[in-house]
């Protein structure tokens, strides 16, 4: 006698995880791709004009709206002569049916502190220059990342959205009675690129089935000049020394293609 | 904020050069997001709003099921960019009481008695706001659930009107809703009941009796763009026959 | 044979709605009122002496409390010369014995702000009056509507309660060295009136039950000239244009009725 | 926040013309509130509280219930324009603890165990506060479960006691309260137990036992007051005997 | 047949309740301790070099880490002229299995509350000298009550805690520009002894397991000069006047103990 | 916030005398709670935390078990005095990110299979806060887990890397982590697989494969800090082989 049970979750990704598997053997992605190919990307600028800055990036089928605001307000009491950048990332419901997993709003903290960290950190945005007086005034520069569809490899698409955004900046210096309006200078143009690791290959931009099956995914942000700004390892499974070698090379060689065909000004 | 205009109604026209009875450009585009089981993009003047549909589909807790219908949840949420002033993320007072209202305007045309034990989710972003978000979201709402194929007795089709230097006008703009003297946003249906009404400002009686014929034909006017995104995209006529509806309405309910 | 089941709080309440049905299929109401009748009603005010301005409203068994107290603080920064009010209101868990349906604080967020667009959009109080200094100080009216005893109809109870409350209310000039305490200037008496809809019927002030089984409910905030300045739909049930023109007639009446018995100084 | 005085006690008076052991006036209304299954609204001195009961009734969720017996619940709650400054609403690092004792207060008299899985819940509202709100709550509390029918082995009754100018006094005021030198809140069953007990200031031993015992001289002075109560309202002899409970009161607890 | 199930945490319970009060009854206690007698103690101060004054406090397993930090800040508007101490306490999760019986950190916050009271109403800070410029500026008391190892009465464990940071707490003039470093004034030492009934025995010091099964406890905070400055019943039994008549005499000889022994400087 | 120094290099020296791939003093103690399953106090420089570990053991709310696997539960908090400007109490974002990180570094090693349904909570506090506090919490961790009796393919061992004055040195101390070019944390199992790795600053992909390579030299170390405490505590050789463990690596993961 049979029982017929409804399959479970379990045994659903059980069955997707090991087609995909197969598929990788055979040096094959579902969609088509090579091992090294990112999906179609889109970038849209300045699409949201009570934004100082916009980005609206699709990354196959997934999309993310980012919106920049410079604010002036008051500077931390450490560092007074510096702006101050505040990331945040909202993974709204509309994103996907599923509830995040582990603890709440986990992922979208990451995003937004590894797309931060690659900002702040490649020294993109000159926060010198955004202090108006000193232990006073300073411009607040507010990155606010919404996740409108998620396709898999938010993490890019946020990253590229976000320095898509900031190029487009302008400081709103008549709104706020502190001189005219002028771009926010940015020095650089890092790009976070992330490769999972599945059944012993890297696959970049890993779709969402590919994300999901991935045991564990390296993020590495590089900059225009090769270096390296952020790195952020995620995920379950260890990496060996040399599946990370390749990753970054990989991630860089990838990050200056996305550069120089949608980013360079 | 802008500065008040002196005069919002200048030779018959308004500040955009728009007649009392007129809507502002609509722009609408089915399905646009992939995880969704129905999307809708809409832009209304400078509005830009997002919505998207999930379900039916498992609620959780389970202790929110209802045993003889679905649960609809409304979540009406604007960007933190989505207006000259950043505004904090997530949920506020205001957006709470939207939410409940837009909510309760798809209650009357979801036939939720379909799927006893499931949700069917609603969720509306407002990435770019104008005056009229909540009309703007709903009529998206109207379309995604459309496109997610759920059941309804009717398309639903929102549309606010004000008054302004003394003219009841349809579709305010964000100047006209700031300084203006009334709002009422109203959502109705094919067969012309209303399922949202709020008010706030000024009007006699007289006034708002005016106010809400205006809104009606705004709402048709709208239903009128919705209908014919459908029968765009699914290049034949929709499942909603427009008389059939008119009849239907004064039929039961499925509350 | 029987199975013995306790009955189910969806089978009670489908006894009840047919009670209630049939009740007003014969033009009747369970407490024997008619249909544009409103249940006894007494208003107390200054009850609460370490409020600004207070009053208790009882309407039928229903039982809410609203104290005001006005405070200096600092304007909003887009509007630097007009005083402000902020409108709480509390389904303190004393007052019946449901959980909230919904989501949470759904309900009693919908009462302050219909009670608050009614003060406000009625511009029955004066905000120009209660600038101290342009763009610094400014009084701040607190209204915290406190719901002791849900026995229907609150929203109205609350709004009547609030009126009466900012009508005896001081401004406490000398408790924050601002001048002379002088009462607050109330120019208009807004009055909300809630009636909904039951098999075709128009019933005014829906008892606790008739307020469940209703698909809907409209409020009508009428002023001493009969002008309208609030109105909000409330349930899941459409409405009729030629039931809302009825409805907005039923209170205005209503609410004229209220104003000259109980709340003209 | 008024001026200290300068002395609490003139010939021999209070301020507001109390003697050492005299309480304030209380008032006492039973079944003030049609909802709740048993309810109190009580004024003493310029106290002016509402408690409400309900239950016993099913508790969720379930993971709280007691297999062997009712769990108690006590929310003690102050509303925000009930003292001179607007307080915040909603619960406080000192409301969660007053919440906390009179719910303990509270747990030895009543017969929880005939009521397993279920909840007991009491609410105290304070709409004005004067000094002695948790006791005015507690005596407010104790006649609302009895107006529930929630059985138990003894009302409780509660009252403060302090030390102003040196001198041990009876149920503080607010001033007394404020600049007084000690502030000993008693809870108490008709049998003498003590189920409630804290205090602060500066008392020696001797001055604590002197404090402890006029303050069950007032808890049973307030004793009276609510037993007069229960009486007027059922206009029979209420079901706890006083002598009975204090024979029992040396016997077994339900806990 | 046997139904062999798992015995419930309530036998378990029921178990150990009456061995312990099998012992209790003999005039014994599970560790061997006479009624009156604490566990050992161990005290060691300026173990946090991060804080202004701290100390580790161990009550046989039981563990407790005091935290002080002063800050200026702003006074309250209604005593403008008198520091602020503040009081926190943290029952971290690594401290022990259970979740918190009853409503949310219902327990720490009595913790705080108790410890606080008694530090504030022993007047053993003269707040008073903490006052930097009247209305404007005073030394702002943290004290952060970090619970590590819960072995039972956590609470006394916490009020020696507290008072052995205080007394080595320096007020850190020099790190906000207020003038020199000097020892926070400390003027007098309230030590809180909790003691439990439990079948009609007192038994101080309460272990993780006494305080379980105990219906009832009353802490006492007494001074140097053996007067009280604070006390709370927590528990669900009553107390007879009697026993907390003893109650208070066993706290006042144990605090006395405590303090020559461990806090006297 | 100190000063920034001028030179962090002296003489090929660091500011505390160490040389480039010098670690700071280890401090191990094992056990120190009594009520935690498994415990570890561990002192780095001046870093000092405690971990505990509870587990395996049911898990609440049960729609969060994993039918085939114990679910690990990581919680990373800073004490309020632990750095020099008090924190608040409570979760922050970092402390989010940091307990994630820390989590996912332990995942490849436990055997969670073993455990279906149930969590094995590790809890980290930082007492008291020098530059790679995580790193430190993750050594700690291991061994408390060890402590614990819970199954371990291998120990994790962290430690961190950073650049300073144009050098790649190990492990960084405070001024040089807050003045520094780069700081990558790294934890690493026996069998030298990467299950931690964040990194941030400015390096070229050569001076990162430099870093890394210093880095898992600091693991090493560590590591033999970790197995020297276990044999002392259990007087016996750990349980864990390291050339059994290094042929293991290889092998299957428990994931």
């Amino acid at each position: 006698m049979l029982a017929v049970i409804p399959m479970s979750n379990d045994v659903m990704a059980e069955i997707q995880h090991d087609y995909l598997f197969n598929l990788v053997l055979k040096g094959e992605r579902a969609d088509g791709r090579s091992f090294d190919e990112f999906r179609e990307i889109t970038i849209e600028t300045n699409v949201i004009d009570t934004a100082d800055g916009s980005a609206l990036v699709t990354l196959g089928t997934t999309q993310v709206l980012v919106g920049v605001k410079v604010q002036p307000g008051e500077p931390f009491p450490d560092t007074p002569d510096v702006g101050v950048i505040i990331t945040n990332a909202e993974l709204i419901p509309m994103a996907s049916p599923e509830f995040e997993a582990g603890p709440p709003r986990e992922g979208a903290i990451e995003i937004a502190r590894v797309v931060d960290r690659g900002i702040r950190e490649s020294k993109s945005i000159d926060l010198k220059k955004l202090c108006v007086t000193e232990g006073e005034k300073v411009w607040i520069i507010f990155i606010d990342i919404h996740i409108l569809d998620n396709g898999g490899n938010i993490l890019d698409a946020a990253s590229i959205g976000a320095i898509a955004a900031l190029l487009t900046t302008t400081l709103p210096g008549a709104r706020y009675d502190e001189g005219e309006d002028m771009p926010l200078p940015v020095r650089d143009i890092p790009v976070a690129i992330t490769t999972v690791e599945f059944g012993g290959e890297l696959l970049l931009d890993p779709s969402l089935d590919e994300g999901k099956i991935a045991g564990t995914s390296l993020t590495v942000i590089t900059n225009s000049d090769g270096s390296i700004s952020g790195m952020q390892k995620s995920g379950t499974d260890p990496l060996t020394t040399d599946q990370i070698i390749r990753i970054v090379d990989m991630a860089k060689t990838a990050a200056e293609e996305i550069r120089t065909k949608f980013l360079e000004v | 904020m802008s500065e008040r205009p002196e005069r919002f109604i200048i030779d018959g026209k308004r500040l955009d050069g728009r007649s009392f009875d007129e809507l502002r450009p609509i722009k609408i585009e089915l399905s646009p997001l992939d995880r969704a089981d129905g999307s809708c993009y809409l832009e209304w003047g400078r509005n830009k709003v997002m919505a998207a549909v999930y379900g039916p589909r498992e609620l959780h807790p389970r202790h929110r099921q209802n045993m003889t219908r679905a649960v609809m949840q409304f979540r009406y949420n604007m960007a933190s960019f989505s207006v000259d002033d950043r505004i904090r993320p997530g949920h506020n007072r205001r957006s709470i009481e939207i939410s409940k209202v837009s909510r309760e305007a798809f209650e009357p045309v979801v036939f939720t008695k379909f799927f006893p034990k499931t949700a069917i989710d609603v969720f509306v972003e407002v990435l770019r706001a104008d005056a009229g978000t909540r009309t703007a979201g709903i009529n998206a709402a109207s379309l995604a659930l459309a496109d997610a194929g759920i059941p309804m007795r009717s398309l639903v089709s929102a549309c606010a009107v004000g008054k302004v230097d003394g003219e009841i006008v349809l579709d305010l703009m964000k100047e006209e809703d700031n300084y203006g003297e009334a709002d009422v946003p109203v959502a109705m249906t094919v067969g012309e009941e209303i399922t949202l009404l709020q008010m706030d400002g000024h009007l006699t009686p007289k006034e708002f009796y005016k106010a809400l014929e205006l809104a009606k034909s705004g709402c048709r006017q709208v239903y009128g763009l919705q209908r014919q995104a459908l029968v765009e995209k699914y290049n034949k006529d929709y499942s909603v026959d427009e008389d059939d509806a008119r009849s239907d309405a004064g039929g039961d309910s499925d509350e």
